[in-house]
């Protein structure tokens, strides 16, 4: 790690490599990027982590980090990420969804990899909406909420529900961390790098399949200021995607960090 | 006789829409015309440009290499197209962002400000407008009131307000044009 | 009916409604995203199904069940999403439904891009789907021919219950451009066919299904689908040709790649050279005898396409080595410019009886390197 | 006695998206309208007296474009 | 109907074929034909049910129902029976399928069905096992289960847990009817047919999604006798996969059949 | 090292073991199933990767994955199960991985039936993904031959960092045979490829993936996939002749259709008749010059192919039109007896200066109806 | 008194696998060893008076093979 | 010299194990040799049938329409064969489930009650081996002991209990034909 001088209190950590994003300003997506690099360094994990890059507006995260990365087709980082995870069970392996991506077209490969007690971490940013192809309504999207493909609002009748994926893996009997956490302000924030801890710690010890979902901003398609989209997410998505710790190994539950 | 242009600018600068605006106005003049963008992944920022063909007679190609008139309304775009259009073909570089010379001297080139003549008129939104105008002006290629027809009916509703201010700076940048035009040519 | 100005995704999805299509089923993919955006709202409106599937493999089975009741259905989607497709085509055509597949061909292989391209030109026309199945593939050029090519579409597929790939690039959906729709066909005119499952009300129970466990059986039905198919052959050919007629050198592309290839050809007729254009619009049937024809008559011919050489390989088929074969192409979403090809036209009319080329792919890739070193 | 701290801001990285600007508890953020970053952005910068060097900034930053100071009696370390 | 003789106590129901299954005696996917079809007469929907038909051992269910039918690809008869309902909104839609179609291939396009809350019922045969392909590993079998893909037993490590749908897609807010029962013996049979009803009264109704999960034998895979089978559902699949209620639809809570 | 006798899928499975494959990925399906339950035992034996996929789309990414590390890793299915594949198969060309596919092909299209075809040509060979990629595809007709196979398939995958395509029918996953194993490849004497995704342990990080999302790179990398391809058409051709140095008549046939057709060309020779066989080993790269070459020294040529005549286009192509070509196809899962081919032989023989048949698919149809009519 | 009922077996569909015979409360039935099936079953038979047609067997038969008749004072209708 | 081989009957029957143990045989005594089986979607039932060919050439296709010797262990067997089964081959029929004469005369039959020996030796189980035993004595195409050396080899573990019953089932069988060739012949 980089030697800090001692009247340091924060600086970009060396998990994060020195390329800037093509995210939008303000979104969260490079927030999440900054909190796993400062995990993987804290972890000191850099050297042996591989990631599996989503299709997504995150398509290029393997840009933005300083480790080895592979890019999954739509959907399939899971099942990209158990190949390598079977053949390097000693590496640490995570894939980075969206919402689209892991509870839409991956819904299979999650489910499986949760079934399976598969020994990755994902981290999951679920904002709701496809960001990268310009605005089309997610598994996600708020029951009303207009989008490209939802001109009149999602009609939950026609369109179907918001799918709460953290509920539903917490399901899995091969699942061993399972929270979900938000982005919006400070204090979440710092919560949410815990959290994100805790999944590569239950990767490290071998407890089976850990992700984290974070609710994440798109102040580009929800046509807001980011200011004004970190308080969409507290008002507008909190109370349909409660934060919390829905399946957490008790291994882990004891772990202080 | 075909002329293709390019309006190339920031995203954000209203280079599609105006494209899109010289096409609807080409259809109502009875011509055949084609809108092409750039497309990217980004939802934000870079460049973002568009090839507007107007002609007499079917299109073949809707891109070209070799524009004859382009809309540069930003240095990158100036620094793209200047080597790329055709001898005797019609620049209109956005001098408010632009801070260098043009080196061609095969081409007819007019600065104009682009920026700061929309802000004059109070909002830097017309921008495009502006130099749509200045563009029709220095080219035959489509009469100033058929464009303006066009914006009349395509104009987006939450910008209706601002219809005659839109009239304004393409006059404005019209004017402009007719006036300043000799300088450079 | 007045020309309008449509963007080429938006004119195909409101000329599939036209056509009478009662059941969208597609997953957001760029460059064809806006076909399923325009659907969206459009069907709604009338009434008619649209679903945002979970993924292109639910979309092309959502389509496959849709297909079954008899109606008109169809989705669109972009080269990586077709991919995800091919098994559900399988089974379509297996099962023998008229079903309208629009793939908005990008960049590939893999990821690849978003730009526009005609690399899935094998997936599309030979039929990247397992089995023995025969795929109508049209390709138009214009928007206003890409309207007039979803209307065929349905119908040829209703006809030859088949299914029908509709091959457009990005440019294609992209672009925006004067175009007339057709009327809105009367639904209630239509009649439903006789082997649609619907729920069997004062009739015996209808099965539909693409299973033939005795080998015995798949046969004859495999026998069934290629016989429709040469039928497909026999008239359903469609292509455009520009100063064919006295042409000494003929341009065959397809798509963008043929439009481009229009600009060159009447730039060189304007140097008074013989050039001319043919442009298939079915790929599939493709137009052998039309080919073999021109092979007997020309002195040169020059393949475009926005791939590595794909229809090449079925003209130089069909040509069998009368005349000699060139090739051009630019790929990974890359779009030719009318100067490149005119250029091609030169170097070939300066060279008219220049042995043919060993291996053309290999001569062009060595002339696109060097132009590429060029920066051109 | 309040601490006293300071930030850089790395203009590269900065977008102007003004997260920090309304995160920190002191207000002594805002943009700098004379510049443009090489990205066509206004960056951050520090317009007032009192940055306690807390970081905050620096949590919410989405692109870790800020570096936080403190003088520190005793050497600290936070971070997000 | 059928007239029925005024001593007559049980026949063969009207919405089933004369064709003999093809499958293996004891089996019962038979038994739970049997129930789909009384459900039908009674309920006098066959001449408007359309009914999808999966890959599996039931692949030719179409020939043993007296009703229209459709054959799915492996897995994808949610989204077929989506592409039918939403055509032909008035009639009644259902899938029948078995573990592997449903929770291993099939598991996106179940999930998104119900999230959407998709108008049709769906018949879940878990028999622990893939029938048709011979024995192997599905992704409900029993932890240990040896099958010819888990020669030494399933070990749940590498191999994964079994995945229970009920209680999963109980999780989905379009669900409206998700409960398990069992086959192997003629209370439960009895029960089964009741669900059965009602999975259909919630489709009939506009209630959304409705799953009846049957705990079905295969005597051939599992090895051992028609019998002996039933007594390994009670003894062994249920303890893994509780028999309940998972979600209903007050509506049809309240219902009397 | 002594024979012993293995079913198909058996032999395959323990070959590519035998070759260093460290993780296998894959779903059961009829007729392939064997490979899966043999590896399912075998690989832990050796503590190496198993695992039974939640699909054919799980399965083959799982293979991406695992081929990013630089392993030996591989999987297996049959032609619906394949179709599902096509997507990640051009993901993996497109990321320039070497991983090997075996389809074991059953009658289709759709769910068809599981008994032998040969009808997924198309999809393998050509590729049935989208984007523009060059599959190496591998054609034994026996278990030895398709044990030997495997190991080629993986140095070629390797060596040409490219997707390979292992096909064989029914019969030969199904059948039993005598055969002798290659020796185990020792792992540790395996280098490991520099590109291989490991961890950025005291090196730079490296990044695998198929996005080029600007044209001009996607094209450069198109490019390099095609000279590699070109390549691969110089080197690896591989097939293999019976009696052809002085047959009249010559059979083109590819796996169990070219091993029936060997009974029937030796049946014909005892009656003195010159025919002989050419079958291709590998149907991409297509032997093309071999072809040409016979089609100037044969009188007659008659393709063979358990498909309605998807090959037979691709020696169309090569022939030229020199001499005559005929077809005989047997579909939906049928395998022919040699009779069948012999009776072909005897027909083409007695009309051997016969004018060639204006659509070689046409007339066989027309005979296959009499046939199947005549209950034969 | 006990009700007297009886069965009809449908050869075609049964095949003999014993389901009806272990759950019949009564114990009347079993396999005729004398008959072979159309698809070479031994299908099930009453090789004992005291069937009550109480409909059990009918309702685990997964082949549907079984109809079940009672003498009925009151017309009475059972099934599963 | 080509002898190629169909062993037919119900599923359950070993039908298929009795065609691999001769491809076992014919293995070690240095042959040429495929086996291949009928394989069908459904688990129990139908029938099941392999075609064995053995000989000393290289072996083309694995499959023919009219084999040398036919093992009919069933009615529909016998039926199914008896038209196809090339004039001078041999045809072995299991009497005890075909109740029917056989009508070709340019093929030698013999009719041998398999099931009934079998049960006599304690199980009808071994009634695929009795047949075989009565092939190999009226076929010279492999040896009687290859087969049982290959039976030694290839026996499931929990059968080799009935390996000297299956040794008597062949010789019983053989013996039988010895016997009874004459009638048919
Ligand atoms: C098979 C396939 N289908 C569709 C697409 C187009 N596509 C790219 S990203 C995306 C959705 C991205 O949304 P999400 O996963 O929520 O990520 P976000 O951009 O919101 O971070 C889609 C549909 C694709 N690349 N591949
Ligand atoms: C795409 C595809 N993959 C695999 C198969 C092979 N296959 C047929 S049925 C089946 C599994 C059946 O198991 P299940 O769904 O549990 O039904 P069951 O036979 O047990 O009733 C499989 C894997 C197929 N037909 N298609
Ligand atoms: S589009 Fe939305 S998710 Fe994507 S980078 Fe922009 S703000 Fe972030
Ligand atoms: S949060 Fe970061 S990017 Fe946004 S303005 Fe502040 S420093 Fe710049
Ligand atoms: S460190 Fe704290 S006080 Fe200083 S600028 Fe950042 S947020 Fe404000
Ligand atoms: S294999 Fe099993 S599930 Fe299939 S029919 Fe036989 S017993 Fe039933
Ligand atoms: S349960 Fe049905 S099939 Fe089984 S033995 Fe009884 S009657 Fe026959
Ligand atoms: S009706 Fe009741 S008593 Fe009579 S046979 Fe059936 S189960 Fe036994
Ligand atoms: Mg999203
Ligand atoms: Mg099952």
């Amino acid at each position: 790690m980089a030697t800090t001088l001692p009247n340091l209190v924060y600086q970009r950590p060396e998990s994060l490599s020195t390329r800037v994003t093509h995210y939008c300003p303000g979104c969260t997506h490079g927030t999440a990027h900054r909190l796993i690099a400062e995990v993987l360094d804290e972890m000191d994990l850099r050297e042996q982590t591989i990631g599996v890059a989503p299709v997504g507006c995150s398509v290029f995260a393997y840009n933005y980090f300083n480790h080895d990365y592979v890019e999954a087709a739509h959907g399939r980082a899971p099942a990209m990420a158990t190949g390598i995870k079977r053949v390097l069970p000693n590496q640490t392996v995570y894939t980075y969804q969206g919402d689209g991506d892991l509870a839409s077209i991956g819904m299979a490969e999650i489910m499986h990899v949760a079934a399976r007690g598969e020994n990755i971490t994902v981290i999951f940013i679920n904002n709701a909406i496809y960001g990268m192809t310009g605005g089309q309504m997610a598994p996600t999207t708020l029951p009303g909420m207009v989008t490209t493909s939802s001109p009149a609002g999602r009609d939950v009748e026609s369109m179907g529900f918001p799918i709460r994926m953290a509920e539903i893996l917490s399901n899995m009997d091969g699942a061993g961390y399972i929270v979900r956490r938000s982005l919006h302000n400070p204090a979440n924030i710092r919560k949410s790098k815990k959290a994100i801890r805790l999944a590569f710690e239950t990767q490290q010890r071998g407890l089976g399949f850990s992700m984290v979902e974070l609710l994440s901003s798109c102040p580009t398609n929800w046509k807001v200021t980011p200011n004004d989209a970190l308080t969409f997410i507290e008002d507008n998505m909190i109370p349909t995607f409660p934060l919390g710790d829905y399946k957490v190994n008790e291994e882990i539950a004891k772990l202080r960090v | 006789m075909e002329t293709s242009i390019i309006i190339s600018g920031f995203g954000g600068q209203g280079t599609l829409f105006a494209g899109q605006l010289l096409t609807y106005a080409a259809l109502d003049c009875g011509k055949h015309c084609t809108w092409i963008p750039s497309y990217g992944p980004e939802m934000r920022g870079g460049t973002a440009h568009c090839t507007v063909i107007i002609s007499e007679e079917e299109i073949g190609s809707p891109i070209v290499r070799n524009p004859d008139v382009v809309l540069a309304m930003n240095l990158p775009s100036l620094d793209k197209y200047e080597p790329l259009i055709k001898a005797g073909g019609v620049m209109i570089a956005n001098q408010s962002l632009i801070n260098r010379e043009i080196e061609r001297n095969d081409i007819t080139t007019l600065f104009i400000p682009g920026n700061d003549i929309a802000e004059g008129l109070g909002s830097s939104r017309t921008t495009n407008m502006v130099m749509a105008g200045a563009m029709l002006e220095l080219t035959s290629v489509l009469p100033l009131d058929a464009v303006k027809n066009a914006l009349d009916q395509h104009i987006p509703a939450r910008n209706r307000k601002y219809l005659e201010l839109n009239y304004e700076a393409m006059e404005v940048g019209a004017k402009f044009a007719r006036e300043n035009i000799k300088l450079t040519a | 009916m007045a020309k309008k100005l449509y963007k080429g995704n938006e004119a195909l999805a409101e000329a599939a409604v036209r056509a009478g299509c009662e059941g969208f089923f597609g997953y957001p993919i760029t460059p064809s995203t806006e076909f399923l955006e325009y659907m969206a709202k459009r069907m709604p409106e009338l009434g008619r199904a649209f679903v945002q599937a979970e993924s292109e493999v639910a979309a092309i089975n959502m389509v496959y069940g849709a297909a079954c009741t008899g109606k008109r259905v169809m989705t669109a989607s972009s080269s990586p999403g077709v991919s995800l497709m091919m098994e559900g085509i399988s089974y379509i055509a297996g099962t023998e439904l008229p079903v309208v597949v629009v793939n908005v061909m990008r960049g590939g292989p893999g990821l690849g891009n978003i730009a526009p391209s005609q690399g899935d030109y094998y997936q599309m026309v030979k039929g990247g789907g397992h089995g023995d199945y025969f795929p109508i593939s049209l390709a138009p050029a214009s928007v206003q021919e890409a309207v007039d090519t979803i209307g065929l579409a349905f119908d040829l597929a209703e006809k030859y219950r088949s299914i029908v790939h509709v091959l457009v690039d990005g440019n294609i959906g992209q672009m925006m451009e004067p175009c007339e729709m057709p009327p809105m066909l009367d639904l209630n005119k239509r009649p439903l066919p006789d082997w649609a499952v619907t729920g069997a009300k004062d009739r015996e129970k209808r099965v539909l299904s693409s299973i033939y466990i005795d080998p015995a059986e798949e046969e004859v039905t495999n026998i069934r689908l290629l016989k429709r198919w040469m039928e497909v052959e026999k008239n359903e050919v469609r292509y455009k040709e520009l100063f064919m007629d006295d042409a000494e050198i003929a341009i065959i592309a397809f798509g963008t790649a043929g439009r481009v290839a229009s600009s060159a050809v009447r730039q060189a007729r304007e140097q008074g050279i013989k050039v001319g254009l043919f442009r298939p619009i079915t790929l599939a049937p493709f137009p052998k005898k039309q080919i073999e024809a021109i092979s007997k008559r020309v002195r040169r011919i020059l393949v475009v396409e926005m791939n590595t050489g794909m229809m090449l390989e079925d003209v130089d088929q069909f040509v069998q080595g009368r005349v000699p074969i060139e090739f051009y192409g630019r790929i990974g979403g890359v779009t030719p410019f009318p100067d490149e090809i005119y250029d091609e036209i030169i170097r070939m009319w300066e060279n008219i009886d220049a042995p043919a080329p060993e291996n053309p792919r290999q001569e062009w890739v060595e002339r696109l390197e060097k132009i590429l070193a060029g920066g051109k | 006695m309040a601490l006293k701290g300071w930030i850089e801001v790395n203009e590269l990285h900065c977008k102007g998206c003004e997260l920090c600007v309304v995160a920190c508890p002191q207000d002594v953020m805002s943009l700098d309208m004379e510049r443009l970053t090489p990205k066509g952005y206004h960056p951050v910068h520090l317009h007032a007296e009192g940055c306690t060097g807390c970081g905050i900034c620096a949590i919410v930053c989405p692109d870790a474009a800020l570096t936080v100071f403190r003088e520190a009696k005793q050497p600290a370390r936070a971070g997000a």
